[in-house]
């Protein structure tokens, strides 16, 4: 009871100390310091027609490169803890097998839902979106393939050479930045072109597609090894004609 | 008018949220909160449509496409968790 | 093209109306099975009206709008049917009122029926 | 928006009350993540400004007139991160408990008295 | 409009962050959760930021509410808190 009565006590102090801060703000109404220089240079130094995008890719790119180091770091992380799981925790039983609606709709929206992932990672300095959504809807692709069939088995050499890659190469085109253009993350390695099209704003969409690869394939790991291996497909057979 | 009805249209979706909600605090079973989810992903579907319309900006469809194709694998995470085959 | 704004938001009204009535039905239903076939058949009824509704008020964003609805098409059923089957397998009782339950009679099981009158 | 706001700190607030009085650890984690969605709330609503749309140039906003008609985009990128972030971290804090709870059989915060002192 | 919107959108959410924190169960806890981040991203569609909503649809709708159930159903007998 004690506890509750402390815990209560800092809730309200911090409900006081907020409520004050929010009493003495004023909204703005212009856009002030960095962001009004963001507003009014980008489309001429970058070429993005997506703000966010730019800012997220070029203006604040190393931000961006360190988060999917932490992205990268806590995959590695869960996979490390995990990696002996199975052996100590008792097995909870046969899994239940999922309809045959279920599988027919996976079979038919997987497709749809990998490309509409790459569609948004490529459109990504166009429209909303850009790598970290895109990485998700297709990491939302092989979870639906994994609720569907509990299961399924994942090709690591695969997903570990894509991610591999995309990092390599999204580092690379950082330091390609630093001897043709202005700095580390430079997007001015290739010609702007023309705002509004597909292939515009030099190497945003390169960098975002890597980034959305990288994403996409973490994200992907970290649902694995939060599921469990994979049984063999044998016994997957057998369970179904058992049941 | 036709303005007129697309608000009052929006006003009984909003409604309809809030009902949605009272099952959700009410539903006895995991299984009932599951149903309530449902509709509020499907609800919150037409909503953003109904918000791109009110701000005008054709962009923000592509949320609502996102919306379309994803929303069900939260339901089908817990239906698939309470059938025990997850 | 007054008419056709017309046309196009009283659409959106019918289904909005659709939707409200799911929502309504979810809350009012008597059992997990009732309120699961209302916060569907009528909300995907009501979501494809609204979004082809809007979709004629406003008759560039048309091709979209079939995109949306063919996905929610696609997805709603598919969500609502895997939920049912799952209440279906851990035993949630039907209501009193249900004539016939063909999974049940398919598996051999008796058919898990609410215990006492349940006043509506 | 200083509606937005309120709700940001309601929804901070709240979680932080949930990840104090829970002993369970992966409601903890849950209530952790409440208010972490809180704190998005809240600033994207200090970064919008009355009246403006999304910081996306197209047909409906010219470039000439983007100074006066969009909201600042910062925000909106920070947030964007933390969002991935957020859910990369939760999954490491579930990971733990995961092994946790294959040392000693139970998800009780209390029972975990190792390094207490 | 909008002030109807962020109104009725903010009370369902302080309404589902309350029960995700106060509801006995686990898993109503996590739906709850699940809620309170799908309105979320409509608020955000609101405050007009597409990005930030988008990335809340896509991670918060499905990857977020998996992974806290992976959790519970690996420590499956430990769901018996008061």
């Amino acid at each position: 009871m004690i506890k509750r009565a402390i815990a209560l006590f800092l809730v309200l102090f911090f409900g006081y100390v907020f409520t004050t801060l929010l009493l003495n703000w004023h909204p703005w109404t212009e856009l002030i310091g960095v962001a009004r220089y963001y507003v009014s240079h980008e489309l001429t130094e970058l070429g993005a027609t997506n703000l966010v995008t730019a800012i997220v890719v070029t203006y604040r790119g190393l931000d961006t490169l360190g988060e999917v180091t932490v992205l990268f770091l806590a995959a590695t992380g869960v996979s490390v803890l995990l990696r002996r799981t199975t052996i100590t925790l008792p097995s909870p039983g046969p899994k239940r097998q999922s309809s045959e609606i279920l599988h027919t709709a996976t079979r038919l929206l997987t497709p749809f839902i990998v490309m509409f992932g790459a569609y948004i990672f490529i459109n990504g300095h166009l429209t909303p979106g850009g790598g970290f959504q895109g990485g998700a809807v297709i990491a939302s692709a092989v979870l639906l393939l994994f609720l569907t069939n509990p299961h399924q088995a994942l090709n690591h050499r695969i997903l570990k050479t894509i991610e591999s890659l995309s990092g390599a190469t999204y580092v690379l085109v950082g330091i390609l930045g630093l001897f043709l253009a202005g700095g580390f993350l430079d997007n001015r390695i290739l010609p702007l072109g023309e705002p509004g099209r597909i292939l515009s704003a030099g190497a945003i969409p390169i960098i975002y597609t890597c980034i959305g690869l990288k994403v996409g394939t973490e994200l992907a790991n970290i649902l694995e090894n939060l599921r469990g291996p994979a049984t063999s497909p044998v016994l997957e057979e057998n369970e179904g004609r058992a049941q | 008018m036709a303005e007129f009805i697309i608000h009052l249209a929006t006003f009984i979706v909003l409604f309809g949220v809030i009902l949605a909600s009272v099952r959700f605090i009410k539903g006895p079973t995991a299984a009932d909160r599951t149903v309530a989810l449902d509709v509020l992903t499907i609800i919150s579907t037409a909503l953003i449509v109904l918000i791109a319309l009110f701000v005008n900006r054709v962009i923000y469809l592509d949320v609502a496409l996102v919306y379309a194709i994803l929303s069900f694998i939260g339901v089908i995470a817990v239906a698939r968790f309470i059938e025990g085959g997850l | 093209m007054a008419i056709r704004e017309l046309l196009g938001s009283i659409i959106a009204l019918i289904g909005s109306l659709f939707l409200f009535l799911g929502a309504l039905g979810i809350v009012r239903m008597p059992d997990l099975y009732n309120r699961m076939q209302t916060g569907t058949k009528s909300t995907t009824l009501g979501t494809i009206l609204t979004l082809l509704g809007i979709g004629i008020y406003r008759l560039e964003w048309l091709p979209q709008m079939l995109i949306l609805i063919a996905f929610i098409l696609a997805t709603n059923p598919v969500s609502s049917h895997t939920l049912a089957r799952a209440a279906h397998f851990t035993g949630i009782p039907l209501t009193r009122k249900t004539v016939a339950d063909k999974l049940a009679e398919e598996e051999h099981r008796p058919i898990p029926v609410e215990e006492e009158e349940e006043v509506v | 928006m200083i509606l937005i706001i309120a709700i940001g700190i309601a929804l901070m607030l709240i979680g932080f009350w949930g990840a104090l009085i829970r002993k369970n650890m992966i409601r903890i984690v849950l209530s952790i993540g409440i208010a972490e969605t809180g704190l998005q709330l809240l600033m994207i609503g200090v970064g919008y400004l009355k009246g403006r749309t999304a910081p996306i140039l197209d047909s409906a906003v010219p470039f000439s007139q983007a100074l006066q008609r969009v909201v600042d985009p910062v925000p909106q990128a920070l947030v964007l991160t933390a969002i991935v972030i957020g859910v990369a971290v939760n999954a490491l804090m579930l990971t733990f408990i995961i092994r946790l709870y294959e040392k000693k059989k139970t998800l009780t915060i209390s029972d975990y008295r190792d390094l207490k002192w | 409009m909008i002030a109807w919107f962020i109104g009725v959108l903010g009370i369902a959410m302080i309404v589902g962050a309350l029960a995700a924190v106060h509801l006995k169960q686990t898993v109503p806890a996590i739906i709850a959760a699940g809620i309170v981040s799908l309105f979320a991203s409509v608020l955000y569609l609101l405050l007009a930021a597409p990005d930030v909503a988008m990335t809340e649809a896509a991670i918060g709708a499905g990857l977020s509410t998996v992974i806290f159930l992976y959790a519970v159903y690996k420590t499956r007998s430990g769901e018996s808190e008061k």
